[in-house]
C-alpha cells in the first residue's frame, strides 16, 4: 500500500503513556480527522509522524519506505509536513519573506549565495497566490509580530502549504480564527491537491465535519474508534468522553 | 631647535602603572636637568598602546614618525610591540630606547634598538651562581609558561648546572593559574633547598608568594629565589608575607647611593604618591641616554646610536655602561632580601650585596 | 595516595572559591537571565570597599565584611533601578552592551579612586595560620570559605525551591507581563534578587581575593572564568554552579598536580567536550 | 537598488575623504579597516544567522598566523597571502564548527572562547613556529599585485586594505539578500520552523560560521601583512569582545551597523585615549550605555530616530 | 458599591508608539456578563492588555470601583481585583503545573479547588509547564488566573483548543461566578455562537473601537447586526 502507515506505535515520557500501540493508514487523497479529549496524545502523534519526537516502539512507513530513522527535516523533505498548534513563525520577517523562505526550500534553492532572494519570477509567483489564497495581501509587507494572532493563524497554514506536501498534518489550523473566517481555511484544505493525504486535528466540529471524510478517535493514547462523521456523531461513547452535548 | 621624543606606552588597561611610570621618571629627569641638551630642546610626547598590541604600537610609531616628526622613540613594555616597530625604525633610522621589554633577541631585529632596562637571563643566571655560593644545591624551577618565563628557566637552569648544582623539577606553569596550591605542593613534597619563580607582575606573583607562605615552603626552609616578584608596585600589597623573599634584580628602590637618593627626592616632589620601581629608572636611564645622543648628534640616527654604544654612567642603580654589542646596558646585579624600614614602617627591596656585573647573557643563544 | 588526598583537598578548597565568585552570577545570569557582564564589577566593588575599609578606615575583618557587602547592595539598588530594569526585557546583545559599559564604568571608576594596583583586603591574622589535616597543611582563610560556600548552597537552596519567593521569582523571569498581571510584584522581586547576586559578588570577591586578588580590572580578567563555572553548571540552577564548581576546582587542581604545564589546554578541551555532549550544563533548565 | 548604489558610493567617498583629510593617520585608518573586517565577519554570523561568539578572534588569528607563516616560507605575495589567511580560518571554523554548531546561547559562548584560547596556547607552546609570546617576526609582504611597494607612510597598506573591505562589504551585501541570506535571517529568528520546512539547520549555521571564519581569517592575514608582526594578543578575548561591542553599538544584520559601530568606537577610543587615557574607560562606557538606551538597535537606528524626533513624535521604543 | 466595577473612558492605546485602541468608552457592572467580538487585529486582546496595564496607555482614563488605574502596576490591579488569562496562555515554562498555580495562590484559594475544576491538572501536576498538551496549557492559564480571587475576570478566547464537553462544562462554571451579582465576566470570543449564548451585554469592535453595543438578545435577534458591523457571521 501506498502513503503513510503506521503499525504498533507508542510513546512514552518516562511512566506517562502517551501513545500505545497506534495503527493508523494515511492513503493518498485522505481527508482524515483526529480528534480527541485534551492531552489524548494527539499532538504527539503529529510529532511522532513528523519526526518532531522519536517513538518508543513501532514502524512509521511512508510509500513502502521505512522512514522511522530520518529526522524532522529530511521528513520534510519526502513531503511529510505540519503546522503548529502554537503559532511558531519567522516572527522578524515579513509575510512575504515568510512565505518565500518554504518555496526556495522546497525548491532546493535555499542555499544559493550569488543572487536575490526575491529574483525569480516563479518564485515570487507562489507567493503572490499564497497571499491571495489567504487574503493576506494588505499584510505582507509586515513583519509577522505586528499581527494579530488570528491572521498569524493564517500565515501559519499559508506557510506550510507552501512546502507542497504531500502528506499535511494540520495541528488545530483554526485555533484563534473568527468563524467567519474559518472558510477561508476550509476553502484552502478543500483546494488541496486530490492526491494529498491529510490529517486535519481540530477541537472546532464545524470544521472537522465539513472536511473529513472519516475520523479517529483517540482516547488516552489510544484508538477508540475509527469512522465516518455520522458514525462518530452518534457514538455514545464519542459523545460522553469528547463531544459533550452541543453537537447531535 | 625642537626635537621629539615619542614614547610608546601602556597608559590606559592593566599595565598603565608602566605608562604613568616611565612619565613620572622622565618628568622627573627634566626637573632636575632641564629639558635643553647641547642646543637642543627636549620635548616628549605620549601614546597610548593599551597592552600588548602589535598592531597598535606600529600604528603609532608611524603616526609619531610621520606626523609629530619625532627624532626618538622610547618606551616599550612588552617585546611584541618592540619587535613590531624594528623595520619601521630600521628604514627611517630612528633611535628608539626601550624602557622595560627584556627579551634579547629584540635588538637583533634593527640596530637601533637600545636597552636600558634588562634582559631576562641577566638577572636570572646571577640568581642561580649566588644561589649555589650559598650553598644550594637542589632547585625547583617554577616559571609562567611563556617566553619569558621560559628565557628565565633556561638560563637559570644552565647557570645553575653549570656550578654543579641540580635542577630536580622545572615546573611550567600556565598563563591562566589562579591556584597556585598543586604547583607549590609538589615543590614542597620533592623538598628542595629552594624553588626558583618566574612571574609576571600583579595578581598571579601575589597569590604565588601568598601559597608560598601558607603552605609552609617557607616553614619547611625552601629558599624563595626570584627576580622581578618583589617589586616596588605590589610589595606593599603583598604585606608581611614577603618578608624574607630573596631576588636577584638590577634595581632596587632602596639603593643606597647618592644619585638614587637624588632621583627618589626629586620624583617625590613632582609626585607625593609616586612608586618607584625599575620601570621608573629603566625611563630615567632612557631619558638619560637620549639626551647623550642628543647633545651628540641631534638629529641624526646612526650618529646619535654610535654616540651611544660604549657610554658609561653612574644610574640611580648603581655604575651602568652601555654594550656596544649587544646595546642592552651592562649592569650590577644585586640579592636582595624583602625587610620592613624600621622608619617608615614599609616594606622594601634590601640590597644584601652585588652578585655580578654583566651584560646581556642572552644575547648569543 | 597523599597525591589524591591532595588533589581532593586543594580541588574542594578551590572549588568552593569559585563557586564562591560564580554563584552571585548564577543568580543574576542564570535565575533572573539578564547577560550581567558586570558581575565582576560587583565583586570589584565588594572588594574595594573591603580594601578601604580594612587599610584605610582599619576596621576589624568581620566588619569590613559586612560593611563591604552591605555597600555594594547599597550601590546595586539604584543601578538596578536606572540600568537593569530597562534592560531585563532587551535582547541578549543589548543586554551585553550595557552590562559591558556599566562594567567600563566600573572600573574607570575604581581605578580613578584606588588607582589600578593591587588592592589588598587584611586578613585577621587567625585566617593565616594554617589548619593541620594529618597530612598537610591548610590555610584557616580556605577552611572559612568552604564553610561558607556549604552555608550559601543551603541558603539559596531553601530559598529558591523551599519558598513562594522562589516561585515567584522563577514565574516572573519566564514571563514578566503574565507574572505581572497575575498579582506578582516583579519589580520588588527582580530589585530583591539583584540584590541578592550583587551581595553574593561582593562577598565572594572578597572571600576569593586571595586567589583572585581584587585590581581595577577584575572584572575583565576574570569574567570568562565566572562564565564558565555558570555554563558548564547550566543556566538557572545553582546546584549546578555548585557541582560544576567543585568539579571545575577538582580538575584544575588534579591537571596542575599531574601536567602542569598542559593544564590550560587540557581544561579547555574538557569544557569543549563537557559542553558539546551536554549542551545544556550539568543541570540547565529546558529554555534557557 | 539606487539607494544601495547610493550607499555604496558614499563608503568609496568616505574612503577617499579620509584619506585626504587625515593623511598622516593613514596607519590609524588603516586599523580600522582590519577591524571592520573583522566585525563585518561577525555580523554575518551573529547578525544575520544569530550565532552568537565571543571567539571571533580565533579565526583572526589563525588567518594571521597563517598567512605571517605564508609569507615567510612560502611566497611573500600579499593577495596569496590573504587566500592562505581565508583558507586558515575557514578550516579553524569549520572544524571547531562541527561540534559548537551543536549548541547554542551560553553554552556556544562558552565553547567559542574555549576555542580561542586553545589556539592562543597552543600557538603559545609552539615557539619554535610561532615565536610564543614574543611574537612572530619577519614577514616582509612582497608588492600588492606586484605593483604597489608596502610604503612607510602606509599609503599602499591603507588602500589595500580599505580595497579588501570593501570587497568584503559587498560580497556580504549580496550574500545578505540571497536565499542563503534568508535562510539564515530565517533561523535566526526560528529554528523550530526552519527545521520544519526542511532545513538543516546544523549545515545552513555550520556554513555561515565557516564563511565568516574566512573572513575573520582574511582580517588577521591583513593585519598580520601590515603590522609584520604577529602576536598571541591575536587570538585574545578582548579582540573578540570588542569585536562584539563594536557590532553591537553599530547595529547588527545590518553590515553599515559593522562599519559604523568600528569607525565611531575605535575613533572615541582614539581620542579619548589620547586626551586622557587613564580615565578614557569612562567616555567609552557612557557611549555604550546611551546607545543602548536611546538607539537599543544601535548607531544605525540614528537617521531613524532623528526623524521621528523632528517629527515631534515619543522617544523610540524597544 | 459602585454600580460599575470597571470603566474606560475615552481610552488610546497601544504598543509603543502605535495606537491600536482610539478613543474607547467602556463600563462593566457588577454580575454583568460581557462578550466582545470582533475580527482578528479588531484591539480585542489590546482591549483587555490595556485594562491590565500591561500596554501603553496614550490617552484617556481608567477606573476601577472608583479608583483610578491610569498609571497602576498590573499586579496592582489584579490585586484589585482584575484578573486575566492572556489569550497565549503564558504558561511559565520553569515551573511544574503545580507551581504555576501556587505562584498565584491567593487568600482562601486552594490546589484542590483547581483540581476539582480540572482533574487532568491534577494528573500532571508534577510536570513542567511546557510540557502540557495545548488544551491541558489552556486549562492551566484559566485554573491560574482563577487562583487569584479575581472580581472580573477578563478572558481572551478561553475556550481555545478545548474538547467540546469541557467548554461546555467552563461556561457554565463562568457563568456561575457571575451569578452572585458582585462579579464580572469579560470574555473575548472568536464563536459568535457561542459568546451570545453566555454573554448578556456585547459589544462589536472593529478598527480598535467600538461600532455596535448592546443586549445580547439584540444580536441574536438580528442576525444582520453582526455581519454589518464586524463582518461577522453566525454559522448556519
Ligand atoms: N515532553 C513531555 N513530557 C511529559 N509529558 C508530555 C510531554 N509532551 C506531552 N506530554 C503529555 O502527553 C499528553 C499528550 O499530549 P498531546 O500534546 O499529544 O495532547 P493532545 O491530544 O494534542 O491534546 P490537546 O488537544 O490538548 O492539544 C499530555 O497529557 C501531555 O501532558
Ligand atoms: N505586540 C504588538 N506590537 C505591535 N502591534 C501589535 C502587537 N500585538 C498586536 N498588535 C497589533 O494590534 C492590532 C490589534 O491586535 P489584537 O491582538 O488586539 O487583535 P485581536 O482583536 O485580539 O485579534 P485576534 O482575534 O486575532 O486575537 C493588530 O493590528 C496587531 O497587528
Ligand atoms: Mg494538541
Ligand atoms: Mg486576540
Amino acid at each position: 500500500m501506498q502513503g503513510l502507515e503506521v503499525r504498533g506505535l507508542s510513546k512514552r515520557f518516562g511512566g506517562l503513556v502517551v501513545s500505545e500501540d497506534i495503527d493508523f493508514d494515511l492513503p493518498p487523497g485522505a481527508r482524515k480527522a483526529l480528534i480527541g479529549p485534551n492531552g489524548a496524545g494527539k499532538s504527539t502523534f503529529a510529532n511522532l509522524v513528523t519526526g518532531i519526537l522519536a517513538p518508543t516502539g513501532g514502524s512509521i512507513r511512508f510509500d513502502g519506505q521505512d522512514i522511522a530513522a530520518l529526522d524532522e527535516a529530511e521528513r520534510v523533505k519526502h513531503g511529510i509536513a505540519k503546522t503548529f498548534q502554537i503559532t511558531t513563525l519567522f516572527s522578524g520577517l515579513t509575510v512575504r519573506e515568510n512565505l518565500r523562505l518554504p518555496v526556495l526550500e522546497r525548491l532546493g534553492q535555499g542555499g544559493r549565495l550569488f543572487r536575490r532572494a526575491d529574483s525569480d519570477p516563479k518564485i515570487e509567483a507562489e507567493v503572490e497566490a499564497l497571499l491571495a489564497q489567504f487574503d493576506l495581501l494588505a499584510l505582507a509587507d509586515r513583519p509577522v509580530v505586528d499581527l494579530a494572532y488570528g491572521q498569524q493563524r493564517l500565515v501559519e497554514m499559508a506557510l506550510t502549504l507552501a512546502l507542497k506536501p504531500r502528506v499535511l498534518i494540520l495541528d488545530e489550523p483554526a485555533a484563534g480564527v473568527p468563524s467567519s473566517e474559518t472558510h477561508l481555511i476550509i476553502e484552502a484544505i478543500e483546494r488541496l491537491p486530490e492526491d494529498l493525504a491529510v490529517l486535519v486535528i481540530e477541537h472546532d466540529m464545524d470544521l472537522v465535519f465539513r472536511v473529513a471524510r472519516s475520523i479517529v478517535v483517540l482516547v488516552q493514547g489510544r484508538i477508540l474508534t475509527e469512522g465516518m462523521p455520522e458514525e462518530i456523531a452518534r457514538n455514545a461513547q464519542v459523545r460522553e468522553l469528547y463531544l459533550g452535548g452541543a453537537h447531535g | 631647535d625642537e626635537i621629539k621624543v615619542g614614547v610608546v606606552a601602556p597608559f590606559s588597561g592593566p599595565f598603565a602603572q608602566y605608562g604613568v611610570q616611565y612619565q613620572q621618571a622622565i618628568e622627573t629627569y627634566q626637573a632636575q636637568h632641564g629639558t635643553t641638551a647641547g642646543e637642543h630642546e627636549i620635548t616628549f610626547i605620549y601614546k597610548d598602546v593599551g597592552g600588548v598590541n602589535p598592531d597598535q604600537s606600529r600604528a603609532l610609531a608611524q603616526e609619531l614618525l610621520i606626523r609629530e616628526r619625532v627624532d626618538y622613540l622610547a618606551g616599550f613594555t612588552f617585546t611584541p610591540n618592540a619587535l613590531a616597530v624594528g623595520p619601521v625604525i630600521t628604514q627611517s633610522e630612528t633611535p628608539t630606547v626601550i624602557f622595560n621589554a627584556a627579551t634579547s633577541a629584540i635588538n637583533a631585529e634593527s640596530p637601533f634598538f637600545l636597552r636600558t632596562s634588562y634582559t631576562l637571563p641577566q638577572v636570572s643566571a646571577p640568581a642561580a651562581e649566588w644561589a649555589y655560593d650559598q650553598g644550594i644545591r637542589s632547585v625547583v624551577t617554577t616559571v609562567s609558561d611563556y617566553g619569558p618565563g621560559i628565557d628565565a628557566e633556561v638560563s637559570f637552569k644552565a647557570a645553575f648546572e653549570a656550578k654543579g648544582g641540580t635542577v630536580t623539577d622545572s615546573v611550567r606553569m600556565p598563563l591562566s593559574t589562579t591556584d597556585f596550591t598543586p604547583i607549590l605542593q609538589r615543590v614542597k613534597d620533592q623538598a628542595p633547598d629552594a624553588v626558583f619563580a618566574f612571574l609576571p607582575g600583579g595578581p598571579p606573583t601575589f597569590s604565588f608568594t601568598k601559597t608560598y607562605n601558607e603552605n609552609g615552603l617557607r616553614d619547611d626552609g625552601i629558599t624563595f629565589l626570584g627576580t622581578a616578584e618583589t617589586e616596588e608596585s605590589n610589595l606593599q600589597a603583598l604585606g608581611d608575607l614577603a618578608v624574607g623573599l630573596h631576588t636577584a634584580y638590577h634595581y632596587s628602590a632602596a639603593h643606597d647611593s647618592d644619585e638614587n637618593r637624588a632621583f627618589l627626592d626629586a620624583l617625590a616632589e613632582l609626585h607625593p604618591d609616586g612608586i618607584v620601581n625599575w620601570a621608573s629608572v629603566g625611563a630615567y636611564d632612557g631619558v638619560h641616554l637620549i639626551y647623550e645622543m642628543v647633545a651628540a648628534a641631534g638629529t641624526d640616527g646612526p650618529a646619535a646610536v654610535e654616540a651611544a654604544l660604549g657610554l658609561a654612567w653612574e644610574s640611580p642603580r648603581g655604575p651602568i655602561e652601555m654594550d656596544p654589542e649587544t646595546r642592552t646596558v651592562i649592569q650590577n646585579v644585586y640579592i636582595r632580601e624583602v625587610a620592613r624600614n624600621p622608619e617608615t614602617g614599609l616594606l622594601e627591596n634590601v640590597e644584601t650585596g652585588v652578585i655580578a656585573t654583566v651584560g646581556d647573557l642572552g644575547w648569543n643563544q | 595516595m597523599t597525591l589524591l588526598l591532595n588533589i581532593a583537598v586543594d580541588g574542594v578548597a578551590y572549588g568552593m572559591i569559585l563557586f564562591m565568585i560564580a554563584v552571585g552570577l548564577s543568580v543574576t545570569m542564570g535565575l533572573m537571565r539578564v547577560v550581567n557582564l558586570a558581575h565582576g564589577g560587583f565583586a570589584l566593588i565588594g572588594g574595594t570597599l573591603a580594601h578601604w575599609l580594612g587599610t584605610e578606615v582599619g576596621l576589624p575583618f568581620a566588619l569590613v565584611l559586612l560593611g563591604a557587602v552591605a555597600g555594594t547592595i547599597v550601590i546595586a539598588m539604584p543601578l538596578e533601578r536606572l540600568v537593569y530594569r530597562r534592560i531585563y526585557g532587551f535582547g541578549e546583545l543589548q543586554q551585553v552592551l550595557a552590562t559591558i559599559g556599566l562594567t567600563f564604568l566600573m572600573i574607570a571608576s575604581v581605578n580613578l579612586w584606588q588607582g589600578s594596583s593591587l588592592l589588598s583586603i587584611t586578613l585577621p591574622e587567625g585566617l593565616n595560620r594554617s589548619v593541620d589535616l594529618g597530612f598537610r597543611q591548610l590555610t584557616a582563610h580556605r577552611a572559612l570559605v568552604i564553610g561558607v560556600g556549604a552555608l550559601v548552597i543551603l541558603g539559596l537552596w531553601l530559598l529558591l525551591d523551599r519558598t513562594r519567593f522562589g516561585i515567584r521569582l522563577r514565574a516572573a523571569v519566564d514571563n514578566r507581563d503574565t507574572a505581572s498581571a497575575l498579582g506578582i510584584d516583579t519589580g520588588r522581586i527582580y530589585m530583591l534578587t539583584f540584590a541578592l547576586g550583587a551581595g553574593l559578588a561582593a562577598l565572594g570577591g572578597i572571600l576569593g581575593a586571595e586567589l583572585l586578588p581584587i585590581d581595577a580590572y577584575y572584572p575583565l580578567r576574570y569574567m570568562v572564568l565566572f562564565l564558565i563555572v555558570v555554563a558548564i553548571g547550566g543556566l538557572g540552577s545553582i546546584l549546578g554552579s555548585f557541582v560544576a564548581a567543585l568539579a571545575i576546582g577538582m580538575i584544575e587542581t588534579a591537571s596542575r598536580y599531574l601536567v602542569p604545564d598542559m593544564a590550560t589546554i587540557t581544561f579547555f578541551v574538557l569544557v569543549i567536550l563537557f559542553l558539546g555532549l551536554r549542551p545544556r550544563g550539568l543541570m540547565g533548565r529546558a529554555g534557557a | 537598488m539606487n539607494r544601495r548604489l547610493l550607499s555604496l558610493l558614499l563608503i568609496l567617498l568616505a574612503g577617499g575623504a579620509a584619506y585626504l583629510l587625515f593623511p598622516y593617520n593613514l596607519a590609524f585608518l588603516t586599523r580600522i579597516l582590519i577591524m571592520i573586517v573583522l566585525v563585518l565577519s561577525l555580523d554575518l554570523i551573529l547578525g544575520l544567522a544569530g550565532i552568537a561568539t565571543l571567539g571571533q578572534a580565533a579565526m583572526y588569528g589563525a588567518g594571521a598566523y597563517a598567512a605571517g607563516l605564508f609569507a615567510i616560507h612560502v611566497w611573500a605575495d600579499p593577495v596569496a597571502g590573504l587566500l592562505a589567511g581565508a583558507v586558515a580560518g575557514a578550516l579553524l571554523a569549520a572544524v571547531s564548527g562541527a561540534v559548537l554548531m551543536r549548541t547554542q546561547g551560553l553554552t556556544l559562548i562558552m565553547l567559542t572562547i574555549a576555542v580561542a584560547q586553545i589556539c592562543a596556547e597552543i600557538a603559545n607552546r609552539a615557539r619554535g613556529v610561532t615565536g610564543g609570546a614574543d611574537g612572530l617576526r619577519g614577514i616582509r609582504p612582497g608588492k600588492v599585485l606586484g605593483l604597489w611597494e608596502f610604503d612607510f607612510i602606509g599609503i599602499t597598506g591603507y588602500w589595500y586594505a580599505f580595497a579588501v573591505m570593501f570587497l568584503v562589504f559587498l560580497a556580504l551585501a549580496v550574500i545578505a539578500r540571497s536565499p542563503f541570506g534568508l535562510s539564515l535571517r530565517g533561523i535566526h529568528e526560528s529554528p523550530e520552523r526552519m527545521v520544519a520546512i526542511g532545513v538543516s539547520i546544523y549545515r545552513r549555521r555550520l556554513a555561515a560560521y565557516t564563511m565568516g571564519g574566512a573572513i575573520a581569517g582574511i582580517a588577521g592575514a591583513l593585519s598580520a601583512q601590515i603590522t609584520q608582526l604577529v602576536s598571541l594578543e591575536s587570538f585574545s578575548f578582548t579582540l573578540s569582545a570588542e569585536a562584539l561591542i563594536m557590532l553591537i553599538l553599530g547595529g547588527t544584520g545590518r553590515l553599515y551597523g559593522a562599519i559604523l559601530g568600528t569607525v565611531i568606537f575605535m575613533a572615541v577610543h582614539h581620542v579619548a585615549a589620547a586626551n586622557d587615557p587613564f580615565n578614557w574607560l569612562f567616555v567609552i562606557g557612557a557611549l555604550v550605555l546611551v546607545v543602548v538606551f536611546f538607539l537599543p538597535r544601535g548607531l544605525v537606528a540614528l537617521p531613524a530616530s532623528l526623524k521621528r524626533l523632528a517629527k515631534g513624535g515619543r522617544h523610540a521604543g524597544s | 458599591m459602585a454600580d460599575r466595577l470597571l470603566e474606560l473612558g475615552n481610552v488610546t492605546a497601544g504598543y509603543g508608539p502605535t495606537h491600536v485602541l482610539r478613543d474607547l468608552s467602556l463600563s462593566v457592572a457588577p454580575g454583568e456578563r460581557l462578550a466582545v467580538i470582533g475580527r482578528n487585529g479588531a484591539g480585542k486582546t489590546t482591549l483587555l492588555n490595556t485594562i491590565m496595564g500591561l500596554t501603553r496607555l496614550h490617552g484617556g482614563h481608567l477606573r476601577y470601583g472608583g479608583r483610578s488605574l491610569d498609571r497602576m502596576a498590573p499586579h496592582r490591579r489584579n490585586g484589585l481585583g482584575l484578573g486575566l488569562v492572556p489569550q497565549t496562555r503564558d504558561i511559565f515554562p520553569s515551573l511544574t503545573v503545580e507551581e504555576n498555580l501556587l505562584s498565584c495562590l491567593r487568600g482562601d484559594a486552594t490546589l484542590e479547588e483547581a483540581y476539582a475544576l480540572f482533574p487532568r491538572l491534577k494528573e500532571r501536576r508534577r510536570n513542567g509547564g511546557m510540557q502540557l498538551s495545548g488544551g491541558e496549557q489552556q486549562m492551566l492559564s484559566i485554573a491560574r488566573t482563577l487562583m487569584t480571587r479575581p472580581e472580573v475576570l477578563l478572558l481572551d478566547e478561553p475556550l481555545e483548543g478545548l474538547a467540546p464537553v469541557i467548554c461546555e462544562q467552563l461556561m457554565a462554571v463562568f457563568e456561575e461566578l457571575a451569578k452572585d451579582g458582585t462579579r464580572a465576566v469579560v470574555l473575548v470570543e472568536q464563536h459568535a455562537e457561542a459568546a451570545l449564548a453566555f454573554a448578556t451585554r456585547v459589544i462589536l469592535m472593529a478598527n480598535g473601537t467600538i461600532v455596535h453595543e448592546g443586549p445580547a438578545g439584540d444580536l441574536i435577534a438580528d442576525k444582520t447586526l453582526l455581519h454589518r458591523h464586524v463582518g461577522v457571521g453566525i454559522d448556519p
